[in-house]
Protein backbone atom coordinates (compact mmCIF):
# COMPACT_ATOMS: atom_id res chain seq x y z
CA UNK A 1 0.00 0.00 0.00
CA UNK A 2 1.70 3.44 -0.75
CA UNK A 3 1.51 5.88 1.92
CA UNK A 4 1.59 9.57 1.77
CA UNK A 5 4.56 11.28 2.48
CA UNK A 6 4.56 13.86 5.50
CA UNK A 7 7.96 16.02 6.06
CA UNK A 8 8.75 18.50 8.73
CA UNK A 9 9.00 21.47 8.18
CA UNK A 10 10.34 23.72 11.37
CA UNK A 11 8.21 23.09 14.14
CA UNK A 12 5.06 21.86 11.65
CA UNK A 13 4.13 18.52 10.02
CA UNK A 14 3.62 19.21 5.69
CA UNK A 15 1.10 16.97 4.31
CA UNK A 16 0.43 17.14 0.43
CA UNK A 17 -2.60 15.62 -0.70
CA UNK A 18 -2.53 15.22 -4.59
CA UNK A 19 -4.40 12.30 -5.19
CA UNK A 20 -8.02 10.56 -4.61
CA UNK A 21 -7.76 9.07 -1.29
CA UNK A 22 -9.27 6.04 -0.87
CA UNK A 23 -10.51 4.66 2.85
CA UNK A 24 -7.48 2.59 3.68
CA UNK A 25 -4.99 5.12 2.52
CA UNK A 26 -6.59 8.14 4.81
CA UNK A 27 -7.00 5.43 7.91
CA UNK A 28 -2.80 5.11 7.31
CA UNK A 29 -2.29 8.75 6.53
CA UNK A 30 -4.01 9.38 9.78
CA UNK A 31 -1.97 6.68 11.72
CA UNK A 32 1.32 7.87 10.11
CA UNK A 33 0.34 11.71 11.54
CA UNK A 34 -0.25 11.14 14.84
CA UNK A 35 2.95 8.98 15.52
CA UNK A 36 5.08 11.71 13.92
CA UNK A 37 3.41 14.74 15.90
CA UNK A 38 4.38 12.92 18.74
CA UNK A 39 7.45 11.61 17.74
CA UNK A 40 8.43 15.38 16.73
CA UNK A 41 6.66 17.37 19.43
CA UNK A 42 5.07 19.15 16.16
CA UNK A 43 2.73 21.97 16.96
CA UNK A 44 1.53 22.20 13.74
CA UNK A 45 0.10 20.20 11.06
CA UNK A 46 -0.36 21.31 7.54
CA UNK A 47 -2.55 19.67 5.17
CA UNK A 48 -1.80 21.45 1.65
CA UNK A 49 -4.95 20.35 -0.80
CA UNK A 50 -4.22 22.59 -3.43
CA UNK A 51 -4.02 19.71 -5.61
CA UNK A 52 -7.77 18.18 -4.91
CA UNK A 53 -10.54 18.96 -7.41
CA UNK A 54 -13.25 18.20 -5.09
CA UNK A 55 -13.41 17.21 -1.43
CA UNK A 56 -16.21 14.98 -0.83
CA UNK A 57 -17.85 14.63 2.61
CA UNK A 58 -15.94 11.29 2.95
CA UNK A 59 -12.49 13.61 2.50
CA UNK A 60 -13.71 15.97 4.64
CA UNK A 61 -14.63 13.86 7.49
CA UNK A 62 -10.70 12.81 7.48
CA UNK A 63 -9.60 16.67 7.40
CA UNK A 64 -12.33 16.80 10.44
CA UNK A 65 -11.12 13.59 11.75
CA UNK A 66 -7.06 14.38 11.61
CA UNK A 67 -7.64 17.96 12.85
CA UNK A 68 -9.80 16.26 15.92
CA UNK A 69 -7.03 13.81 16.70
CA UNK A 70 -3.83 16.22 16.16
CA UNK A 71 -5.66 18.60 19.00
CA UNK A 72 -5.53 15.92 21.24
CA UNK A 73 -1.86 15.36 20.76
CA UNK A 74 -1.50 19.25 21.06
CA UNK A 75 -1.12 20.18 17.44
CA UNK A 76 -3.24 22.34 15.44
CA UNK A 77 -4.05 21.74 11.99
CA UNK A 78 -4.14 23.92 9.47
CA UNK A 79 -6.06 22.99 5.72
CA UNK A 80 -4.26 25.31 2.77
CA UNK A 81 -4.91 26.07 -0.55
CA UNK A 82 -8.53 24.71 -0.80
CA UNK A 83 -9.69 25.72 -4.67
CA UNK A 84 -12.35 28.18 -4.75
CA UNK A 85 -14.81 26.27 -6.76
CA UNK A 86 -13.74 23.38 -3.90
CA UNK A 87 -14.60 26.13 -1.26
CA UNK A 88 -17.97 26.86 -2.80
CA UNK A 89 -18.96 23.45 -4.09
CA UNK A 90 -18.46 22.15 -0.20
CA UNK A 91 -20.30 24.96 1.66
CA UNK A 92 -23.68 23.77 -0.84
CA UNK A 93 -23.06 20.25 0.34
CA UNK A 94 -23.36 21.58 3.83
CA UNK A 95 -19.27 20.84 4.96
CA UNK A 96 -18.57 23.68 6.49
CA UNK A 97 -15.31 22.30 7.86
CA UNK A 98 -16.13 24.58 11.60
CA UNK A 99 -13.59 22.33 13.22
CA UNK A 100 -10.45 23.27 11.06
CA UNK A 101 -8.43 26.11 10.41
CA UNK A 102 -7.67 27.50 6.71
CA UNK A 103 -4.95 29.04 5.03
CA UNK A 104 -4.55 30.66 1.87
CA UNK A 105 -1.02 28.52 1.21
CA UNK A 106 1.59 27.05 3.26
CA UNK A 107 2.97 30.15 4.38
CA UNK A 108 -0.28 31.78 5.65
CA UNK A 109 -0.72 28.42 7.00
CA UNK A 110 3.18 28.01 9.22
CA UNK A 111 2.37 32.10 10.11
CA UNK A 112 -1.05 30.93 11.82
CA UNK A 113 0.38 27.82 13.56
CA UNK A 114 3.34 30.26 15.27
CA UNK A 115 1.12 33.05 16.19
CA UNK A 116 -0.96 30.42 18.24
CA UNK A 117 1.87 29.51 20.24
CA UNK A 118 2.29 30.45 23.75
CA UNK A 119 5.83 30.89 23.29
CA UNK A 120 7.16 34.02 21.71
CA UNK A 121 8.84 33.21 18.17
CA UNK A 122 12.48 32.25 18.66
CA UNK A 123 12.83 32.18 22.43
CA UNK A 124 11.35 28.30 21.99
CA UNK A 125 14.23 25.43 21.73
CA UNK A 126 13.15 23.63 18.84
CA UNK A 127 12.22 20.38 19.17
CA UNK A 128 14.91 17.64 17.53
CA UNK A 129 14.57 17.67 14.04
CA UNK A 130 15.41 14.48 12.39
CA UNK B 1 -17.37 12.76 -27.02
CA UNK B 2 -20.57 12.82 -28.62
CA UNK B 3 -23.31 14.40 -26.49
CA UNK B 4 -25.67 11.33 -27.18
CA UNK B 5 -23.22 8.97 -25.55
CA UNK B 6 -24.60 6.68 -22.56
CA UNK B 7 -21.69 5.18 -20.41
CA UNK B 8 -22.47 2.54 -17.80
CA UNK B 9 -19.77 2.39 -15.28
CA UNK B 10 -19.64 -0.48 -13.00
CA UNK B 11 -19.16 0.23 -9.19
CA UNK B 12 -17.32 -2.06 -7.71
CA UNK B 13 -14.31 -1.15 -5.70
CA UNK B 14 -13.28 2.40 -3.99
CA UNK B 15 -11.00 2.60 -7.28
CA UNK B 16 -14.33 2.92 -9.37
CA UNK B 17 -15.44 5.38 -7.39
CA UNK B 18 -12.27 7.31 -9.01
CA UNK B 19 -13.01 6.16 -12.34
CA UNK B 20 -17.22 7.52 -11.99
CA UNK B 21 -15.09 11.15 -10.94
CA UNK B 22 -12.93 11.69 -13.71
CA UNK B 23 -15.59 10.46 -16.22
CA UNK B 24 -18.02 12.75 -15.04
CA UNK B 25 -15.46 15.35 -15.17
CA UNK B 26 -14.78 14.88 -19.03
CA UNK B 27 -18.44 15.02 -19.62
CA UNK B 28 -19.45 17.82 -17.63
CA UNK B 29 -16.49 19.73 -19.47
CA UNK B 30 -17.62 18.10 -22.93
CA UNK B 31 -21.09 19.98 -22.00
CA UNK B 32 -19.31 23.07 -21.64
CA UNK B 33 -19.81 23.31 -18.10
CA UNK B 34 -17.56 26.07 -16.27
CA UNK B 35 -15.35 24.99 -13.19
CA UNK B 36 -17.37 25.58 -10.51
CA UNK B 37 -20.46 23.21 -12.21
CA UNK B 38 -17.92 21.24 -13.02
CA UNK B 39 -17.16 20.54 -9.49
CA UNK B 40 -20.34 20.24 -7.91
CA UNK B 41 -21.37 17.57 -10.30
CA UNK B 42 -18.47 15.64 -9.53
CA UNK B 43 -18.48 16.46 -6.14
CA UNK B 44 -22.31 14.89 -6.59
CA UNK B 45 -21.62 11.92 -8.23
CA UNK B 46 -18.67 10.98 -5.83
CA UNK B 47 -20.95 10.95 -2.84
CA UNK B 48 -23.98 8.62 -4.71
CA UNK B 49 -21.05 6.71 -6.26
CA UNK B 50 -19.49 5.93 -2.96
CA UNK B 51 -23.18 5.15 -0.90
CA UNK B 52 -23.74 2.61 -3.84
CA UNK B 53 -20.21 1.10 -2.85
CA UNK B 54 -20.64 1.03 0.70
CA UNK B 55 -24.20 0.80 1.39
CA UNK B 56 -25.93 -0.98 -2.14
CA UNK B 57 -22.98 -3.51 -2.37
CA UNK B 58 -21.87 -2.66 -5.64
CA UNK B 59 -23.59 -1.31 -8.83
CA UNK B 60 -23.42 1.15 -11.80
CA UNK B 61 -23.65 4.61 -12.72
CA UNK B 62 -25.17 5.42 -16.22
CA UNK B 63 -24.28 8.97 -17.58
CA UNK B 64 -26.04 10.91 -19.77
CA UNK B 65 -25.70 14.18 -22.26
CA UNK B 66 -29.00 15.43 -22.19
CA UNK B 67 -30.13 18.24 -23.83
CA UNK B 68 -33.87 20.54 -23.32
CA UNK B 69 -33.69 23.43 -26.18
CA UNK B 70 -30.54 25.42 -25.65
CA UNK B 71 -29.72 24.02 -22.75
CA UNK B 72 -26.95 21.19 -22.01
CA UNK B 73 -26.34 19.24 -19.45
CA UNK B 74 -25.14 15.77 -17.95
CA UNK B 75 -27.55 13.02 -16.23
CA UNK B 76 -26.28 10.45 -13.43
CA UNK B 77 -28.30 7.56 -12.67
CA UNK B 78 -26.79 5.36 -10.08
CA UNK B 79 -28.23 1.97 -9.74
CA UNK B 80 -27.64 -1.31 -6.75
CA UNK B 81 -29.64 -3.69 -6.06
CA UNK B 82 -28.68 -4.01 -2.26
CA UNK B 83 -30.78 -3.46 0.68
CA UNK B 84 -32.53 -0.39 -0.48
CA UNK B 85 -33.52 2.44 2.02
CA UNK B 86 -36.57 1.72 4.64
CA UNK B 87 -37.44 5.48 5.45
CA UNK B 88 -36.02 7.67 2.37
CA UNK B 89 -37.56 11.16 4.43
CA UNK B 90 -34.84 10.48 7.06
CA UNK B 91 -32.20 8.96 4.51
CA UNK B 92 -32.29 12.51 2.62
CA UNK B 93 -32.15 14.57 6.68
CA UNK B 94 -28.65 15.81 6.43
CA UNK B 95 -26.74 14.44 9.26
CA UNK B 96 -28.42 11.20 8.99
CA UNK B 97 -26.20 7.86 8.75
CA UNK B 98 -26.48 4.39 9.37
CA UNK B 99 -22.79 3.79 8.14
CA UNK B 100 -20.97 6.51 10.58
CA UNK B 101 -20.36 8.86 8.06
CA UNK B 102 -21.69 12.53 7.89
CA UNK B 103 -25.02 12.00 6.84
CA UNK B 104 -24.74 14.36 3.98
CA UNK B 105 -24.21 12.46 0.46
CA UNK B 106 -27.79 12.26 -0.16
CA UNK B 107 -28.81 15.71 1.14
CA UNK B 108 -25.83 17.39 -0.05
CA UNK B 109 -25.76 15.78 -3.45
CA UNK B 110 -29.52 16.74 -3.76
CA UNK B 111 -28.07 20.44 -3.04
CA UNK B 112 -25.61 19.91 -5.70
CA UNK B 113 -28.24 19.16 -8.69
CA UNK B 114 -31.28 21.04 -10.32
CA UNK B 115 -32.81 17.63 -10.57
CA UNK B 116 -33.22 14.71 -7.75
CA UNK B 117 -35.07 11.69 -8.16
CA UNK B 118 -34.90 8.96 -5.67
CA UNK B 119 -36.44 5.45 -5.82
CA UNK B 120 -35.88 2.60 -3.74
CA UNK B 121 -37.36 -1.01 -2.78
CA UNK B 122 -36.52 -2.76 0.26
CA UNK B 123 -34.82 -6.15 -0.39
CA UNK B 124 -34.54 -4.97 -3.67
CA UNK B 125 -32.38 -1.94 -4.39
CA UNK B 126 -32.13 1.80 -4.81
CA UNK B 127 -31.94 4.01 -8.04
CA UNK B 128 -31.00 7.53 -7.59
CA UNK B 129 -31.31 10.06 -10.73
CA UNK B 130 -29.54 13.81 -10.64
CA UNK B 131 -29.39 16.41 -13.23
CA UNK B 132 -27.46 19.45 -13.82
CA UNK B 133 -28.01 21.80 -16.41
CA UNK B 134 -24.90 24.54 -17.86
CA UNK C 1 -9.60 2.31 48.52
CA UNK C 2 -6.92 3.24 46.93
CA UNK C 3 -6.75 6.80 46.09
CA UNK C 4 -4.64 8.57 43.23
CA UNK C 5 -1.94 10.91 44.35
CA UNK C 6 -2.11 14.27 43.59
CA UNK C 7 1.56 16.17 43.45
CA UNK C 8 2.39 19.78 43.50
CA UNK C 9 4.09 21.11 40.95
CA UNK C 10 4.71 25.27 41.12
CA UNK C 11 1.92 26.48 40.55
CA UNK C 12 -0.30 23.43 39.23
CA UNK C 13 -1.43 20.22 40.29
CA UNK C 14 -0.16 17.07 38.96
CA UNK C 15 -2.10 13.41 39.06
CA UNK C 16 -0.91 10.49 36.71
CA UNK C 17 -3.53 8.00 36.06
CA UNK C 18 -1.75 4.67 35.30
CA UNK C 19 -4.50 2.26 35.99
CA UNK C 20 -7.54 1.21 34.83
CA UNK C 21 -10.16 3.60 36.98
CA UNK C 22 -12.87 2.22 38.68
CA UNK C 23 -16.59 4.38 39.23
CA UNK C 24 -15.50 4.92 42.73
CA UNK C 25 -11.66 6.07 42.17
CA UNK C 26 -12.70 8.35 39.53
CA UNK C 27 -14.73 10.01 41.86
CA UNK C 28 -12.50 10.05 44.85
CA UNK C 29 -10.45 11.66 42.70
CA UNK C 30 -12.71 14.66 41.65
CA UNK C 31 -13.05 15.16 45.32
CA UNK C 32 -9.70 15.28 46.14
CA UNK C 33 -8.80 17.27 43.45
CA UNK C 34 -11.14 19.90 44.15
CA UNK C 35 -10.31 19.97 48.05
CA UNK C 36 -6.57 20.65 47.11
CA UNK C 37 -7.13 23.27 44.15
CA UNK C 38 -8.65 24.63 47.13
CA UNK C 39 -6.03 24.34 50.25
CA UNK C 40 -3.35 25.16 47.76
CA UNK C 41 -4.72 27.95 45.47
CA UNK C 42 -3.18 26.17 42.30
CA UNK C 43 -3.61 27.74 38.64
CA UNK C 44 -3.45 24.52 37.05
CA UNK C 45 -4.01 20.80 36.97
CA UNK C 46 -1.85 18.75 34.97
CA UNK C 47 -3.85 14.76 34.06
CA UNK C 48 -1.04 12.76 32.94
CA UNK C 49 -2.88 9.88 30.82
CA UNK C 50 0.35 8.97 28.99
CA UNK C 51 0.02 5.29 31.12
CA UNK C 52 -3.34 4.54 29.74
CA UNK C 53 -3.84 2.07 27.28
CA UNK C 54 -7.44 3.07 26.10
CA UNK C 55 -9.27 5.83 27.15
CA UNK C 56 -13.26 4.74 26.61
CA UNK C 57 -16.41 7.38 26.97
CA UNK C 58 -16.63 6.90 30.99
CA UNK C 59 -13.12 7.87 31.28
CA UNK C 60 -13.74 10.70 28.89
CA UNK C 61 -16.86 12.13 31.02
CA UNK C 62 -14.59 12.16 33.98
CA UNK C 63 -11.56 14.41 32.19
CA UNK C 64 -14.13 16.48 31.08
CA UNK C 65 -16.26 16.86 34.43
CA UNK C 66 -12.38 16.82 36.37
CA UNK C 67 -11.96 20.19 33.50
CA UNK C 68 -15.48 21.97 34.36
CA UNK C 69 -15.09 21.55 38.39
CA UNK C 70 -11.56 22.84 38.21
CA UNK C 71 -12.45 25.71 36.18
CA UNK C 72 -15.16 26.81 39.06
CA UNK C 73 -12.28 26.23 41.07
CA UNK C 74 -10.50 28.69 39.18
CA UNK C 75 -7.79 26.56 37.70
CA UNK C 76 -7.25 25.41 34.16
CA UNK C 77 -7.20 21.30 33.13
CA UNK C 78 -4.49 20.41 31.12
CA UNK C 79 -4.92 16.44 29.97
CA UNK C 80 -1.05 15.21 28.68
CA UNK C 81 0.35 12.58 27.21
CA UNK C 82 -2.20 10.80 25.00
CA UNK C 83 -1.09 7.91 22.96
CA UNK C 84 -1.94 8.50 19.33
CA UNK C 85 -3.77 5.14 19.66
CA UNK C 86 -6.03 6.47 21.58
CA UNK C 87 -6.59 9.94 19.95
CA UNK C 88 -7.51 8.07 17.08
CA UNK C 89 -9.70 5.73 18.68
CA UNK C 90 -11.37 8.70 20.91
CA UNK C 91 -12.18 10.46 17.82
CA UNK C 92 -14.13 7.84 15.85
CA UNK C 93 -15.58 7.31 19.09
CA UNK C 94 -17.55 10.63 19.22
CA UNK C 95 -15.36 11.82 22.19
CA UNK C 96 -12.93 14.75 20.51
CA UNK C 97 -12.48 15.95 24.39
CA UNK C 98 -13.29 19.96 23.21
CA UNK C 99 -13.85 21.32 26.91
CA UNK C 100 -10.42 20.24 27.48
CA UNK C 101 -7.09 21.07 26.71
CA UNK C 102 -4.28 18.88 25.70
CA UNK C 103 -0.58 18.98 25.66
CA UNK C 104 2.11 16.92 24.59
CA UNK C 105 4.11 16.27 27.99
CA UNK C 106 4.36 17.44 31.40
CA UNK C 107 6.32 20.32 30.30
CA UNK C 108 4.42 21.72 27.95
CA UNK C 109 1.32 21.18 29.67
CA UNK C 110 2.98 23.38 32.33
CA UNK C 111 4.06 26.35 29.68
CA UNK C 112 0.44 26.00 28.77
CA UNK C 113 -0.47 26.77 32.47
CA UNK C 114 2.18 29.63 32.90
CA UNK C 115 1.25 31.69 29.53
CA UNK C 116 -2.39 31.63 30.31
CA UNK C 117 -1.91 33.73 33.37
CA UNK C 118 -2.49 36.94 33.48
CA UNK C 119 0.91 37.48 35.52
CA UNK C 120 3.70 37.23 33.35
CA UNK C 121 6.01 34.15 34.40
CA UNK C 122 8.83 35.13 36.73
CA UNK C 123 6.96 38.38 38.00
CA UNK C 124 5.05 36.55 40.30
CA UNK C 125 5.12 35.80 43.56
CA UNK C 126 5.19 31.90 44.33
CA UNK C 127 2.19 30.52 46.31
CA UNK C 128 3.63 28.55 49.25
CA UNK C 129 4.80 24.80 47.84
CA UNK C 130 4.15 22.63 50.79
CA UNK D 1 -3.57 -18.90 22.07
CA UNK D 2 -5.69 -21.27 19.31
CA UNK D 3 -7.76 -19.10 17.15
CA UNK D 4 -11.02 -21.30 17.78
CA UNK D 5 -10.70 -21.03 21.69
CA UNK D 6 -14.18 -19.36 22.95
CA UNK D 7 -13.56 -17.85 25.98
CA UNK D 8 -16.63 -16.57 28.08
CA UNK D 9 -15.99 -14.25 30.57
CA UNK D 10 -18.69 -13.25 33.53
CA UNK D 11 -19.34 -9.51 33.70
CA UNK D 12 -20.17 -8.48 37.26
CA UNK D 13 -18.63 -6.24 38.50
CA UNK D 14 -16.64 -3.34 37.37
CA UNK D 15 -12.91 -5.46 38.07
CA UNK D 16 -14.94 -7.70 35.14
CA UNK D 17 -15.25 -4.87 32.91
CA UNK D 18 -11.32 -4.28 33.58
CA UNK D 19 -10.77 -7.94 32.52
CA UNK D 20 -12.76 -7.90 29.44
CA UNK D 21 -10.74 -5.29 28.15
CA UNK D 22 -7.36 -7.45 28.76
CA UNK D 23 -8.84 -10.69 27.38
CA UNK D 24 -9.49 -8.60 24.74
CA UNK D 25 -6.56 -7.34 24.36
CA UNK D 26 -4.30 -10.07 24.65
CA UNK D 27 -7.08 -12.25 21.50
CA UNK D 28 -6.62 -9.00 19.27
CA UNK D 29 -2.73 -8.95 19.80
CA UNK D 30 -3.02 -12.89 18.85
CA UNK D 31 -4.99 -11.74 15.85
CA UNK D 32 -1.92 -10.00 14.68
CA UNK D 33 -3.76 -6.73 15.55
CA UNK D 34 -1.68 -3.34 14.81
CA UNK D 35 -1.70 -1.37 18.24
CA UNK D 36 -4.52 1.58 16.38
CA UNK D 37 -6.58 -1.72 15.54
CA UNK D 38 -6.13 -3.52 19.13
CA UNK D 39 -7.17 0.11 20.55
CA UNK D 40 -10.68 0.29 18.98
CA UNK D 41 -11.56 -3.01 19.73
CA UNK D 42 -11.07 -2.87 23.22
CA UNK D 43 -12.70 0.42 23.77
CA UNK D 44 -15.68 -0.81 21.67
CA UNK D 45 -15.81 -3.97 24.19
CA UNK D 46 -14.95 -1.30 26.80
CA UNK D 47 -18.23 0.31 26.33
CA UNK D 48 -20.34 -2.64 25.55
CA UNK D 49 -18.72 -4.59 28.47
CA UNK D 50 -19.87 -1.55 30.66
CA UNK D 51 -23.47 -1.36 29.36
CA UNK D 52 -23.63 -4.79 29.83
CA UNK D 53 -23.13 -4.26 33.77
CA UNK D 54 -24.83 -0.73 34.44
CA UNK D 55 -27.48 -1.84 32.21
CA UNK D 56 -28.08 -5.40 31.74
CA UNK D 57 -27.32 -5.76 35.49
CA UNK D 58 -24.51 -8.11 34.51
CA UNK D 59 -24.18 -10.74 31.61
CA UNK D 60 -21.22 -12.44 29.62
CA UNK D 61 -18.79 -11.72 27.13
CA UNK D 62 -17.97 -14.73 24.55
CA UNK D 63 -14.42 -13.88 22.61
CA UNK D 64 -14.17 -15.80 19.43
CA UNK D 65 -11.01 -15.55 17.29
CA UNK D 66 -12.26 -15.60 13.45
CA UNK D 67 -11.43 -15.90 9.96
CA UNK D 68 -12.40 -15.50 6.45
CA UNK D 69 -10.19 -16.30 3.53
CA UNK D 70 -7.00 -14.79 4.84
CA UNK D 71 -8.21 -12.10 7.00
CA UNK D 72 -8.35 -13.07 10.92
CA UNK D 73 -10.46 -11.07 13.46
CA UNK D 74 -11.76 -11.19 16.67
CA UNK D 75 -15.37 -11.08 17.63
CA UNK D 76 -17.60 -10.32 20.82
CA UNK D 77 -20.55 -11.32 22.00
CA UNK D 78 -22.50 -9.37 24.85
CA UNK D 79 -25.14 -11.24 26.63
CA UNK D 80 -27.70 -9.85 29.82
CA UNK D 81 -30.89 -10.64 30.81
CA UNK D 82 -31.22 -7.48 31.48
CA UNK D 83 -34.52 -4.90 30.56
CA UNK D 84 -34.04 -5.02 26.90
CA UNK D 85 -33.60 -1.88 24.95
CA UNK D 86 -37.27 -0.42 23.98
CA UNK D 87 -36.33 1.40 20.67
CA UNK D 88 -33.11 0.99 19.20
CA UNK D 89 -32.70 3.48 16.85
CA UNK D 90 -33.00 5.85 19.76
CA UNK D 91 -30.43 4.07 21.58
CA UNK D 92 -27.69 4.09 18.72
CA UNK D 93 -28.32 7.58 18.60
CA UNK D 94 -25.28 9.32 19.76
CA UNK D 95 -25.75 11.34 22.46
CA UNK D 96 -28.26 9.31 24.04
CA UNK D 97 -28.59 8.18 27.13
CA UNK D 98 -31.01 6.98 29.87
CA UNK D 99 -27.99 6.83 32.37
CA UNK D 100 -26.22 9.59 32.65
CA UNK D 101 -23.58 8.65 30.68
CA UNK D 102 -22.11 10.47 27.45
CA UNK D 103 -24.42 8.22 24.95
CA UNK D 104 -21.98 7.26 22.60
CA UNK D 105 -20.88 3.75 23.81
CA UNK D 106 -23.45 1.93 21.15
CA UNK D 107 -23.14 4.17 18.60
CA UNK D 108 -19.12 4.47 18.91
CA UNK D 109 -18.71 1.04 19.36
CA UNK D 110 -20.53 0.71 16.35
CA UNK D 111 -18.63 2.84 14.70
CA UNK D 112 -15.56 1.45 16.34
CA UNK D 113 -16.14 -1.80 15.03
CA UNK D 114 -16.41 -3.39 10.86
CA UNK D 115 -19.58 -5.52 12.27
CA UNK D 116 -22.03 -4.64 14.86
CA UNK D 117 -25.49 -6.59 15.32
CA UNK D 118 -27.55 -5.82 18.49
CA UNK D 119 -30.71 -8.37 19.21
CA UNK D 120 -32.82 -6.74 22.38
CA UNK D 121 -35.86 -7.81 23.79
CA UNK D 122 -37.48 -5.90 26.28
CA UNK D 123 -37.76 -7.97 29.27
CA UNK D 124 -35.67 -10.18 28.46
CA UNK D 125 -32.38 -8.94 27.65
CA UNK D 126 -30.14 -7.85 25.02
CA UNK D 127 -27.40 -9.09 22.96
CA UNK D 128 -24.93 -7.18 20.93
CA UNK D 129 -21.62 -9.01 18.57
CA UNK D 130 -19.64 -6.92 17.26
CA UNK D 131 -16.25 -8.11 15.11
CA UNK D 132 -13.35 -6.34 13.87
CA UNK D 133 -10.95 -7.11 10.72
CA UNK D 134 -7.07 -6.86 10.94
N1 LIG E 1 -27.53 3.04 -2.18
C1 LIG E 1 -27.97 2.90 -0.94
N2 LIG E 1 -28.50 1.72 -0.51
C2 LIG E 1 -28.95 1.57 0.76
N3 LIG E 1 -28.91 2.56 1.70
C3 LIG E 1 -28.41 3.77 1.33
C4 LIG E 1 -27.92 4.00 0.02
N4 LIG E 1 -27.49 5.29 -0.03
C5 LIG E 1 -27.71 5.82 1.18
N5 LIG E 1 -28.27 4.91 2.02
C6 LIG E 1 -28.69 5.12 3.40
O1 LIG E 1 -28.91 6.50 3.63
C7 LIG E 1 -28.10 6.98 4.70
C8 LIG E 1 -27.69 8.42 4.47
O2 LIG E 1 -26.83 8.49 3.37
P1 LIG E 1 -25.89 9.75 3.18
O3 LIG E 1 -26.72 10.99 3.32
O4 LIG E 1 -25.13 9.59 1.92
O5 LIG E 1 -24.92 9.72 4.43
P2 LIG E 1 -23.65 8.79 4.72
O6 LIG E 1 -23.13 8.29 3.40
O7 LIG E 1 -22.70 9.71 5.40
O8 LIG E 1 -24.14 7.69 5.62
C9 LIG E 1 -26.93 6.02 4.74
O9 LIG E 1 -26.30 6.01 6.00
C10 LIG E 1 -27.62 4.70 4.39
O10 LIG E 1 -28.27 4.16 5.51
N1 LIG F 1 -27.29 -3.92 27.70
C1 LIG F 1 -28.23 -2.97 27.78
N2 LIG F 1 -29.43 -3.23 28.36
C2 LIG F 1 -30.40 -2.29 28.45
N3 LIG F 1 -30.27 -1.03 27.97
C3 LIG F 1 -29.10 -0.70 27.38
C4 LIG F 1 -28.03 -1.63 27.24
N4 LIG F 1 -27.03 -1.01 26.59
C5 LIG F 1 -27.44 0.24 26.33
N5 LIG F 1 -28.70 0.44 26.80
C6 LIG F 1 -29.51 1.67 26.69
O1 LIG F 1 -29.03 2.45 25.60
C7 LIG F 1 -28.67 3.76 26.04
C8 LIG F 1 -27.51 4.29 25.23
O2 LIG F 1 -26.34 3.53 25.51
P1 LIG F 1 -24.92 4.14 25.19
O3 LIG F 1 -24.92 4.65 23.78
O4 LIG F 1 -23.90 3.11 25.54
O5 LIG F 1 -24.81 5.40 26.15
P2 LIG F 1 -24.52 5.49 27.72
O6 LIG F 1 -23.84 4.21 28.11
O7 LIG F 1 -23.67 6.69 27.83
O8 LIG F 1 -25.85 5.66 28.35
C9 LIG F 1 -28.36 3.59 27.51
O9 LIG F 1 -28.49 4.80 28.20
C10 LIG F 1 -29.41 2.55 27.91
O10 LIG F 1 -30.68 3.16 28.08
Amino acid sequence: MDRIPILKLGRALLVTIQVDMHDRLALALEEDLSARIVATGARGVLIDISGLEIVDSFMGRMLDSIAAVSRLLDAETVVVGMRPAVAITLVELGLALTGVQTALNVERGMALIGHRLPEASGEFDEPDDE
Amino acid sequence: MSPTTNDVLAIRTSNDVVRVRQEVRMRAVAAGFGLVDQTKIVTAASELARNTLDYGGGGTCTIEAVQTGKRRGVRLTFEDQGPGIPDLELALKDGYTTGGGLGLGLSGARRLSNEFEIHSVVGQGTRISIARWK
